[in-house]
């Protein structure tokens, strides 16, 4: 009865902690929310409980690359964008087919990004990824001028709402071919 | 056909509507021109727009158009990036060596076209991958992530303090002082003055002690007996405890050293 | 029963639209999230409603000047405060040296400690570390005034992860001439 109470309480206490962080909360940071100790276990059994309990409710508690959300589900997200239209700039062909670039095929130098764009980069457009934290430098390439290596972040991941890199949406080619791309 | 700026379309499914012939007017044709991210881009519309097999490409047909467009972006004072140009020579170049007598056997590698058809697909995968990146929905936009209130109470931890900031103070204090210099603060010494505190904690709550009773006898019996001992007689000395015996060989008593 | 559905609805949305805003939410934003018409009374009733949905729950809908908006119940704010402690500044000079003679020196009086630091001691010293449970009261050393005897407690040793002070550091002293007291 006792250990019912405490692991109600706890549920509680992560319910409150995820609906109100803002961003992703990891196992660690939810560890300390407890003064007593409590294993991972435990915790990842919560967050299993809890995911159910919402299950039929506005928010589904997702896992992404750096932790554990509440967000809102998808048939309600469309109303509630409607409250700040223009909140999110839309980013032009170039960024996105950038980002694409250092997502699908990082660690990459700004010059491999102009091999396979075909077109010079503008330095702005790297400049506006890291300014989002969607990319970031993780590296030289040892050759004449050691260029920066790029290649995307963690809070790329949890902005898109995937745990992983192969989690990234499937890319054909010229699908009409049937070539695969790699051939 | 008049085609109005608002209708064209950044993908290029709406690129293909356009009309074959370029009869466009002047300010909609920079434009639409404009739309295309760079060479490879206007290549593959091309490769699109006339159904051509990107595995068995006809230079000749490939080449014509693409060289239609760049004069059309050269007449109209587009600000032509290099890249177009390069292209242009790129393509004439396949294009020439296509002519040339063909060897015995053909490998996939000797195809003049091989590079450019190399390059076209990686590109295609990554501009749809970007149209897949920028149809998902993304924090700050379509996905909304839960940021309820709450109370922020000033939950402040008080500093932290290591052994290494305290024997630091410690040797500060040692350096002004010139206290006790004599000898330096063993461990023994430690032990004795943490024991004194542990007597003084007990007397002060049990008032009188037996002698014997403040001696436990569990682990490491020994060594705390001659620690306990020593710190009861510095306790003494220092006139904190009072020791009383009756008689010879009777119960020794301590209690603190009480003025009155 | 259409109706029913729409009202429904209209309640979810508005929940996941003020668990996600991050801020209140005024009338006028909230009213954003319909391409309907609906009438403020209706917004009114059903923002009451969702505040009696909540009333056992983890959040509460409370009303501030600038709108609406749930916030974590109070008894469960502390437990969130705890995942972003803030760290006061490191103690003072005067604190660490005071600590670190009645640790050394331990049982000692106000007036040992002012001797050996030579100066003054000030009073909100021993407060500070007494409230932080370190130090307490052993005795009184039996001289005019009957100062009081200060000690590091066992939670002191905790709190340095020390089992007793003898694991502290033997400190050489600067003269080193010492004959040590366990020779």
């Amino acid at each position: 009865m006792k250990e019912l109470d405490k692991i109600a309480e706890m549920k509680q206490v992560l319910e409150a902690a995820l609906l109100t962080a803002g961003q992703p909360l990891s196992l660690e940071d939810m560890l300390k929310l407890f003064s007593s100790r409590v294993e991972r276990a435990t915790l990842r059994m919560l967050l299993d409980e809890l995911k159910q309990d919402w299950e039929d409710k506005t928010m589904e508690l997702v896992q992404v690359a750096t932790g554990y959300r509440f967000q809102a589900k998808a048939h309600l997200s469309s109303y509630i964008a409607r409250m700040n239209p223009e909140r999110q700039p839309k980013y032009s062909r170039a960024v996105m087919e950038t980002l694409a670039i250092i997502a699908y095929r990082q660690p990459v130098t700004r010059g491999d990004i102009e091999d396979i764009r075909g077109v010079a980069a503008n330095p702005n457009i790297l400049r506006q990824l890291i300014e989002r934290d969607w990319i970031d430098v993780v590296g030289q390439r040892e050759v004449p001028g050691r260029p920066s290596l790029y290649a995307t972040t963690k809070h790329f991941l949890d902005d898109l709402n995937l745990r992983s890199l192969s989690e990234l949406p499937q890319v054909e080619d010229f699908s009409q071919t049937g070539m695969p791309l790699d051939a | 056909m008049l085609l109005e700026t608002t209708d064209i379309k950044i993908n290029g499914e709406a690129l293909s509507e356009l009309p074959q012939d370029l009869y466009i007017p002047p300010n909609a044709l920079e434009v639409y021109l404009e739309t295309f991210e760079g060479p490879l881009d206007l290549l593959l519309y091309l490769i699109r727009k006339n159904n051509l097999d990107i595995l068995n490409i006809q230079m000749a047909v490939l080449t014509d158009q693409y060289m239609l467009y760049v004069e059309k972006m050269k007449a109209i004072k587009l600000e032509l990036a290099a890249d177009y140009l390069l292209m242009s020579a790129m393509l004439i170049e396949i294009k020439s060596r296509m002519l040339l007598p063909k060897p015995e056997e053909v490998e996939d590698e000797d195809d003049p076209r091989a590079e450019l058809v190399r390059r076209l697909m990686e590109y295609e995968a990554m501009k749809l991958a970007a149209q897949e990146l920028d149809e998902m929905p993304k924090v700050g936009g379509e996905l909304q992530v839960a940021h309820a209130y709450y109370q922020h109470v000033a939950e402040i931890k008080p500093p932290e303090v290591s052994v290494d900031d305290l024997v630091a103070a410690w040797k500060n204090v040692l350096k002004r002082a010139k206290l006790n210099s004599h000898h330096k603060l063993g461990r023994a010494e430690l032990s004795v003055r943490e024991h004194m505190s542990i007597v003084l904690r007990r007397l002060q709550s049990e008032g009188m002690c037996e002698f014997s009773e403040l001696f436990d006898h569990g682990e490491g019996y020994l060594q705390k007996l001659v620690v306990n001992f020593l710190a009861i007689l510095e306790l003494s000395k220092e006139g904190l405890v009072k020791i009383t015996q009756q008689a010879a060989f009777s119960t020794i008593y301590l209690q603190v050293n009480n003025a009155e």
